[in-house]
């Protein structure tokens, strides 16, 4: 049915229905009443689930991010309105966050690509899809000479069919470079759990523990599940006897504004706190048997002196943790990606995994993920590590043929890289891309695709919520410009560039998804349906539900070597570049909703800031709006100062999402981009990008700028209007 | 309402507020908002720019003061003194609290806010005349009037395709706020007058409360005993058409924003928890 | 008249001074213009609404005589507006409907040629809108049937006599004429008569 | 102490024709160039207001929490000084002051055009101008009416009824002298007195009705004039906004407005007596009377200051408090203080008689008690409006350049109206003038004769005719 609906075309209806809202109140210029001014177009043929001036909800997947929520598309004359959660999608459970809410705009964007463009005399310039084909087909069909080695892809977190078509693509070259990039990620993390548990991506049960504790693990906001954390962290809250969150981090994040206690760290000394508790917990009573001796000596060595030296963190304040670690059973512990941002990052992690281990959290609140059975669908998540082999290899000159597509790097590089310029090394460089973005700017050829919301696909989100599924992407209008193309549809043609006996077969995405479902449906236990119940099905229900094997959790953990903080001199600051629900990495920077709702700590809009603690500012002798020159060995930035006191004196944040050269009109020009200062040190282990170790150095330009924030007052002048009850209360009384 | 209608009802019309206004109310749509669960994360926020049409004003406009979120979510520190905040920030999301006595409907000089049968401040645009009384008159500072043709600049093609045509977009000089999504109130209503039957419970809900990851917006019919909403306020305590709560349990967390004012909002907060045990 | 002025304000003014008059009766003039032109600005609001309304000929694409389909074939109304009954717009028909028909039906004629044409090219004609409200009254057919059409048992057939209310005799004209105000005034004194909803937020959000 | 008299009584009665009317012959250089001044500024407003118009209201600088701004303001400004003419001229009358009379004329006038400028704000204000005639209760077809518990829509009828009711009462004071003016003028001028005077004679029958007319416009106009400035302080005081809901508004706003009133009475008697030589006729004795009378309603009106702050203080709402205390403290502490000290303060000098009679300083005075007093409406409305109770929106305002050019405007409208006036009626009644100088004249005689008599024993005191 979906397919019939793909290929009419609905935007006939229009003008049907009061659809032309846009008449205002009455101001006479704006209203036409008078007789055959309004054209009225009817449909050329009924179509008996549409009926203008009726709402009809279709079934698809978030995009946004990769957390993968099922989502419900509200669709009236052929105009897709209004995004909401899917009510039977077990990650989200009909929730979706602000991104969610704001993917319309990026389907509605004025600024979308619209047409392919083709790099001549150093510009780009439109061009057809007949050109760009031959273009390809020159450079990557059956009879183009290349060394298979030298073509790559380079994506963002990319799963399902998509990724399915990029790794033939590539196996149909012969080539294995396939680059996943993700800023905003927990890589480390998963290596930790990998290695520690042989589980990368074990399932966190907020909703089972008494206490979390979480060091910089921003899980209501940006890390790795947000909107089915939150729905966890609901359950969490009213339980008949209420979780406790204690959030451990150097910036406030938007998860450290809900916490029961925030605690101050200073940056990259998370590792030692987390030692620090081990060997409270271990001196009160808590059996580390479970631990080799030399991971027992590593504990015995963060004395909590020590630690309360490292970390800056009083004593008290640390045993208080240790005690509620202690007394709340059961607890979880999570690490956040400013924890993973360090040179010593992995250790740290692991650090923290232990006490886990240690609280016997293993198996109650941590527990073991299905083993998908679809390895060639599974996510390949990204993360900085292969950003920075990318920048390796353009810049050593080993590729020809790059396809982008999902991901941003020139915008997200850091400046020390040069990638921009180090780009110019590789001969062709294809972007698949829906804004002209940074990176797109830097293409060859640029290939306009559709938006998520008029396209088909599949995805397999990393983090898998109780029943693990494939979520079903379909399109919920007519595409917009009839010369974008789906992602599917371009891989499909590429492919049969390469391998026409296979893929040649297929029309366009569409036929193979249909295929591939029809040969699905018996793997995942519907054999007893026809191919196009199987299907029907899949779309009404925006997934199909896969039944994953559950692991088993052995534990194998690592000896953390937290390295004690070093101090500098000349940079004496940390440089904290924190994502933030909205903006996110800087790809929904051009959504005016997110860039006009505002940052929930900051409260700031359409613009970057750079918090810091006014003990720190008054040293410095800046003021509230002063703006400064935040400076790094590898670039300085001018930013308004925001004092706010829910950061580390030695942390400096700037947030992430801002300071586009391209893109559109509502991101480009705007802000600063953090990252570009970013100095490149690796973790030494997983070789991740450490980005939250960066030095840089605070001065004054002696600019005085007003910030544009929401609200004007930061006290309630003892209005109670938000009132606060401490907990003990809360357990004499009944009720929620 | 044409004189003849005023006098043939006067006896119904005269009577005042503290009587329970001068309505027989059909619904009584109410709100109740779990600060404890609200983790500030603009959701609602959002949706509520999705599903009424909010104009994006831009930064020049936001940083005078005209922005147009119907629903906001405002974040204070209450903890002076200490050198961070211990206990995180408190959010609260404020939007129109469809006040059971308003203060801005006796105060518009041409009736265009006025109390509907369903309890809600309905704001007539197309009668507006702009001249801002209400929001100089309303406690919580929730109506948004449109300073400019918003649409103008707003909505560049083709934005403009996701325009709700459930409502209309509004112009230059009316003021506007939030309305409990009555567009869907409307679309509830009639389904069920087609099928001659009563509404039911989380039938249809608002838009901020359907889009919420905790679920702290619980929207509802506090007439309908069934109603979660309904539920809540009574386990709460918290009564309408007063301007102190006399609760058995003083200690229950539910309040309402400057009721000593006796505007009767139609929105319950229960109060942030914060665990100071640890 | 000027007379009559100088008579009255001559006794007032307790003189006869003529020439003083004289420009008394221009003052008294004066205002009475200004009073009648005031009035008339007024008009069109204070005046009850009436029945009838003047409106233009629409040049249609095609001049559909709903007069044919409606009174000698007695086609029922909904047969082609066929979304009335269950959405807030009535529709025009699809032109595959037209097509069921006038495959067959009538296709020497002229106007069915044209339809003809536009089918084969596959594109619907841009008919004219005729009967607009502001954007900001939401009318809803639905709800008005289900009132007047289906909750009484009235008999089916006639439904365009109920359709007339607002539309006019349809059976009467070809390309469909607006010959009712459909001005607020007019809805509200209807709503009175039929105890229709009050609510201004029944028609205005 | 100087004692002088309130008019020369032996002053010739043609003298006072011809004095007046040589205020009314073609004006100097200097008036042109100051009607054009007022003609620029009236310009400025214009262009502001149409640019206001089609771009919408945001270009005022106005935003959510201070939704009302110095459009307003100024509006309750001029309703204000509009109480200046009514009260000398029928506050004054019934209670038979009579040196009010050869300067309650012009008093009048202004106001009138007070009202008539105050009557623009509350359109140019709205949102949607064009459709303020809802305001209006006329039958619609709509069958809606304008909210009549809105004091909005009270303002609407106060204000047009007092502006009606002044102008009547302006216009019925200045039948006799336009007569004056028929009977001395030629050609145009000729007729349009003519048809002004509505054929006055000064028969007895005339002044019979026109006494009668008069002072039944006096008394109707006293009460009127107390309701209108008690209706727009409801505008606030029927608010629940702290620092707008107080009881003692209505007296606060009347005792202010004729404070403000008899300060650009100062002001104008200043102007006039100098531009055209009124010297005669504004006496320094009137002028210490207008200054006395002004001291003691400075005294009132800082009476009910001070009431309204001790109410708040030691009132029990909280948020009026703190309203009160940013008053003094917050954003707008320096217009506070100001106001203060020109409201209160300043007219001690009207206390100090050498002061009373030195022009300049009088002049420079009442700019500042006319000053404070556009302060104090700036302090009732912004304020309020920038700290109410929801801390989130507390935010203040700064008029943008179109606020600003109207607001400029409307004192050159105000002008306009005036310089066209003065040229084209008497700006001081003749014929009360004459009344005044008759009885003062009498009185004397009296004295003289009686004394005269008392000595000859004479018992038939006669009365010596005026020349």
């Amino acid at each position: 049915m979906i397919g019939k609906m793909k290929r009419r075309d609905f935007l006939k209806a229009l003008g049907l229905g009061g659809t032309a809202t846009l008449a205002g109140c009455d101001l006479p210029t704006t209203v036409t009443l008078e007789e055959g001014k309004e054209d009225v177009v009817s449909y050329l043929l009924p179509d008996e689930y549409v009926i203008p001036g009726i709402a009809v909800w279709y079934a698809s997947t978030c995009t946004q991010c990769a957390a993968g929520c099922g989502i419900h598309g509200r669709v009236r004359e052929g105009r897709v309105l209004k995004i909401e959660g899917n009510p039977e999608a077990p990650i989200n459970a009909g929730k979706t966050c602000q991104m969610g809410q704001a993917g319309l705009q990026g389907h509605y964007n004025p600024d979308r690509i619209t047409t392919p463009m083709v790099r001549e005399g150093g510009k780009l310039v439109p061009t057809t899809w007949e050109k760009a084909q031959a273009l390809l087909s020159e450079k990557v069909g059956a009879k183009a000479s290349l060394n298979a080695d030298r073509v790559a892809w380079f994506t963002g977190t990319l799963s399902g069919h998509q990724r399915a078509l990029v790794s033939n693509h590539l196996d149909a070259i012969g080539s294995k470079q396939h680059f996943a990039h993700e800023v905003v990620n927990a890589s480390v993390w998963q290596a930790v759990s990998r290695d520690m548990l042989d589980d990368p991506m074990p399932r966190i049960r907020l909703d089972k523990a008494k206490l979390i504790l979480s060091f910089g693990a921003d899980f209501l906001g940006t890390w790795v599940s947000p909107v089915h954390f939150a729905g966890q962290y609901a359950k969490f809250r009213t339980a008949a006897d209420r979780g406790a969150l204690i959030q451990v981090e150097s910036k406030m994040s938007m998860t450290g504004g809900s916490a029961d206690l925030w605690v101050a760290i200073r940056p990259g000394t998370e590792g030692a706190l987390a030692l620090g508790l081990a060997n409270y917990l271990v001196a009160n009573g808590v059996s580390a048997a479970a631990l080799s001796a030399e991971v027992r000596d590593k504990i015995a060595a963060h004395d909590l002196q020590k630690v309360a030296a490292t970390t800056g963190i009083a004593t008290a304040q640390i045993e208080r943790i240790g005690k509620a670690l202690k007394s709340r059973n059961p607890s979880v512990v999570l690490a956040g990606a400013s924890v993973e941002g360090q040179a010593q990052g992995y250790d740290a992690v692991a650090a923290i995994m232990l006490l886990n281990v240690l609280l016997g959290n293993i198996g109650t609140t941590i527990e073991p993920s299905g083993k998908f059975p679809f390895p060639q669908l599974e996510a390949k998540t990204g993360g900085t590590r292969d950003l920075l082999a990318f920048a390796q290899a353009v810049q050593q000159k080993q590729l020809d043929v790059v396809f982008v597509y999902g991901a941003n790097p020139v915008y997200s590089a850091p400046a020390a890289l040069k990638l921009d310029e180090q780009l110019n090394n590789v001969p062709f460089k294809v972007v698949l891309a829906q804004f002209p973005d940074e990176t797109a700017m830097h293409a060859d050829l640029v290939l306009p695709v559709s938006s998520y919301l008029e396209d088909w696909g599949t995805h397999v989100a990393a983090y898998q919520a109780e029943q693990s599924q494939i979520a079903v992407q379909q399109p919920l209008m007519q595409k917009l410009y009839g010369d974008t193309r789906g992602f599917g549809d371009v891989m499909v043609t590429l492919l049969a560039m390469r391998n026409a006996a296979q893929w040649g077969a297929f029309a366009d995405n569409y036929a193979y998804m249909k295929n591939v479902f029809a040969n699905m449906k018996t793997s995942v236990g519907q054999a007893a349906l026809s191919a196009d119940e199987f299907w029907n099905n899949s779309l009404q229900t925006g997934m199909v539900k896969v039944d994953a094997p559950v692991r088993k959790h052995t534990v194998k953990p690592v000896v953390p070597n937290v390295a004690a903080s070093s101090t500098d001199a000349a940079y004496p600051f940390y440089l904290v570049p924190s994502p933030r629900m909205g903006l996110y990495d800087g790809r929904h920077a051009n959504l005016p909703w997110l860039q006009e709702s505002p940052d929930q700590i900051a409260k700031v809009v359409w613009d970057s800031w750079a918090e810091m603690h006014p003990s720190t500012a008054e040293k410095l002798g800046i003021a509230h709006g002063d703006v400064i020159k935040v400076e790094s060995e590898h670039g300085a930035l001018e930013v308004k100062a925001y004092l706010v006191k829910a950061i580390h004196p030695d942390a400096i944040s700037i947030p992430l999402g801002q300071g586009h050269t391209e893109y559109g009109r509502y991101a480009k020009g705007r802000g600063v981009n953090p990252l570009k200062i970013l100095k490149p040190i690796t973790d030494t282990k997983t070789g991740e990008l450490a980005m939250y170790a960066t030095r840089v150095k605070v001065s004054k330009t002696g600019k005085q700028e007003t910030i544009i924030r929401l609200g004007h007052s930061d006290t309630q002048h003892g209005r109670r209007l938000a009132r606060t009850v401490s907990v003990d209360v809360l357990k004499r009384t009944k009720g929620a | 309402m044409s004189l003849k209608n005023v006098f043939e009802n006067w006896s119904t019309y005269r009577k005042g507020a503290e009587e329970g206004g001068y309505h027989t109310y059909e619904h009584r749509w109410t709100m109740a908002i779990n600060l404890d669960l609200c983790i500030g994360c603009n959701a609602c926020s959002t949706a509520c720019y999705a599903e009424n049409n909010l104009a994006v004003v831009g930064e020049k406009r936001f940083a005078k003061g005209q922005a147009m979120h119907w629903l906001r979510i405002e974040r204070y520190w209450d903890e002076e003194g200490k050198d961070h905040p211990e206990n995180g920030a408190s959010f609260l999301p404020m939007m129109c609290q469809q006040c059971g006595s308003a203060t801005c409907e006796p105060v518009c000089p041409v009736a265009a806010t006025y109390h509907t049968p369903d309890g809600l401040n309905a704001q007539v645009y197309n009668r507006c005349i702009g001249s801002r009384y209400c929001s100089n008159n309303c406690p919580f500072r929730v109506r948004y009037f449109n300073f400019y043709s918003y649409y103008e600049s707003a909505w560049p093609e083709p934005l403009n395709l996701q325009l709700n045509p459930d409502l209309t977009v509004r112009d230059k000089g009316v003021m506007e706020k939030c309305t409990f999504c009555v567009q869907r109130i409307r679309v509830a209503k009639d389904k069920a007058k087609m099928e001659n039957r009563k509404l039911q419970d989380g039938e249809f809900v608002t838009a901020c409360a359907q889009a919420c990851p905790t679920s702290a917006i619980v929207f509802g019919d506090t007439l309908n005993p069934e109603s979660k909403v309904g539920k809540l306020w009574k386990q709460h305590q918290v009564k309408r058409g007063v301007y102190k709560q006399t609760k058995e349990d003083p200690q229950l967390r539910g309040y309402r924003i400057f009721e000593e004012l006796n505007v009767d909002p139609s929105v319950m907060y229960l109060e942030r928890v914060r665990d100071t045990t640890i | 008249m000027v007379r009559w002025v100088n008579k009255h304000v001559a006794k007032f003014a307790g003189v006869a001074a003529p020439r003083a008059l004289h420009h008394v009766s221009w003052i008294a003039a004066v205002a009475l213009v200004w009073a009648v032109t005031s009035a008339v600005s007024f008009a069109q609001d204070i005046v009850p609404p009436v029945g009838t309304h003047q409106g233009e000929d629409v040049v249609q694409p095609i001049e559909f005589p709903h007069n044919i389909h409606v009174e000698v074939n007695k086609i029922n109304c909904m047969y082609c507006h066929t979304y009335a009954r269950r959405s807030k717009v009535a529709g025009i028909p699809p032109t595959s409907k037209c097509m069921g028909c006038h495959k067959i039906i009538a296709t020497d004629k002229p106007r069915i040629q044209k339809l003809t044409e536009y089918w084969q090219k596959g594109e619907s004609p841009k008919w004219k809108k005729v009967h607009d409200v502001p954007d900001y009254v939401h009318f809803t057919h639905e709800r008005h049937l289900k009132k007047f059409v289906f909750d009484p048992d009235y008999p089916v057939e006639n439904v365009k006599e109920i359709c007339a209310v607002c539309h006019g005799q349809l059976k009467e004209m070809t390309v469909a004429k607006k010959v009712k105000p459909l001005n607020m005034g007019w809805c509200v004194s209807c709503h009175e008569k039929n105890g229709g909803p009050s609510d201004c937020w029944k028609c205005h959000k | 102490m100087v004692i002088d008299k309130d008019i020369n009584e032996q002053i010739k009665w043609a003298q006072i024709n011809a004095d007046v009317l040589r205020s009314m012959e073609n004006p100097r250089k200097a008036y042109w160039i100051t009607f054009f001044i007022c003609i620029a500024m009236v310009a400025c407003a214009v262009v502001a207001e149409i640019y206001q118009y089609q771009t919408g209201l945001g270009v005022t600088n106005l935003n959510n929490p201070h939704m009302w701004g110095m459009y307003i303001s100024t509006f309750v400004f001029w309703i204000g000084m509009s109480h200046s003419g009514t009260l000398l001229s029928a506050i004054l009358h019934i209670i038979h002051a009579d040196w009010r009379k050869p300067i309650y004329r012009f008093a009048e006038a202004m106001t009138t055009f007070s009202l008539l400028t105050a009557g623009f704000f509350p359109l140019i204000h709205l949102g949607r101008v064009w459709n303020f005639y809802w305001v209006v209760p006329y039958v619609s077809s709509r069958g809606i009416w304008p909210n009549f518990r809105s004091p909005l829509s009270w303002d609407a009828f106060a204000i047009s009824t007092y502006l009606s009711a002044s102008m009547l009462f302006l216009f019925i004071g200045m039948i006799p002298d336009l007569a004056i003016c028929r009977d001395n003028a030629k050609g145009f001028k000729k007729k349009l007195y003519g048809a002004l005077s509505l054929g006055w004679v000064g028969s007895d029958r005339q002044w019979r009705h026109f006494r009668k007319t008069y002072l039944l416009m006096a008394c109707f106009l006293i009460p009127l004039a107390v309701s209108v400035h008690s209706i727009v302080s409801s505008d606030f005081a029927m608010s629940i906004m702290p620092g707008w809901h107080v009881t003692s508004f209505p007296p606060y706003f009347v005792a202010g407005a004729l404070y403000s009133g008899c300060a650009a009475i100062i002001t104008l008697f200043i102007m006039l007596r100098y531009f055209f030589r009124f010297e005669e006729y504004m006496t320094l004795a009137i002028m210490e009377k207008t200054c006395k009378l002004t001291f003691a309603i400075a005294m009132v009106w800082t009476y009910l200051n001070l009431i309204e702050f001790a109410a708040t203080w030691y009132g029990h709402d909280p948020y009026a408090k703190e309203v009160l205390i940013s008053k003094a403290t917050g954003p707008y502490a320096w217009i506070f203080w100001t106001m203060i000290f020109c409201g209160s303060v300043v007219p001690f000098a009207l206390a100090i008689q050498s002061w009373r009679r030195h022009m300049p300083t009088m002049f420079v005075v009442s700019l500042l008690l006319n000053l404070s007093m556009y302060f104090e409406r700036w302090m009732i409305v912004a304020p309020t409006l920038s700290m109410s109770m929801e801390p989130h929106q507390f935010y203040i305002m700064y008029a943008s350049v179109v606020q600003w050019a109207i607001v400029f405007g409307s004192f050159g409208w105000f002008g306009l109206l005036f310089l066209v006036f003065v040229k084209v009626f008497p700006s001081v009644s003749m014929y009360e003038v004459k009344e005044m100088v008759f009885h003062r004249r009498r009185l004397i005689n009296e004295d003289a004769e009686t004394a005269l008599h008392r000595r000859t024993g004479d018992t038939q005191p006669g009365l010596t005719q005026p020349a």
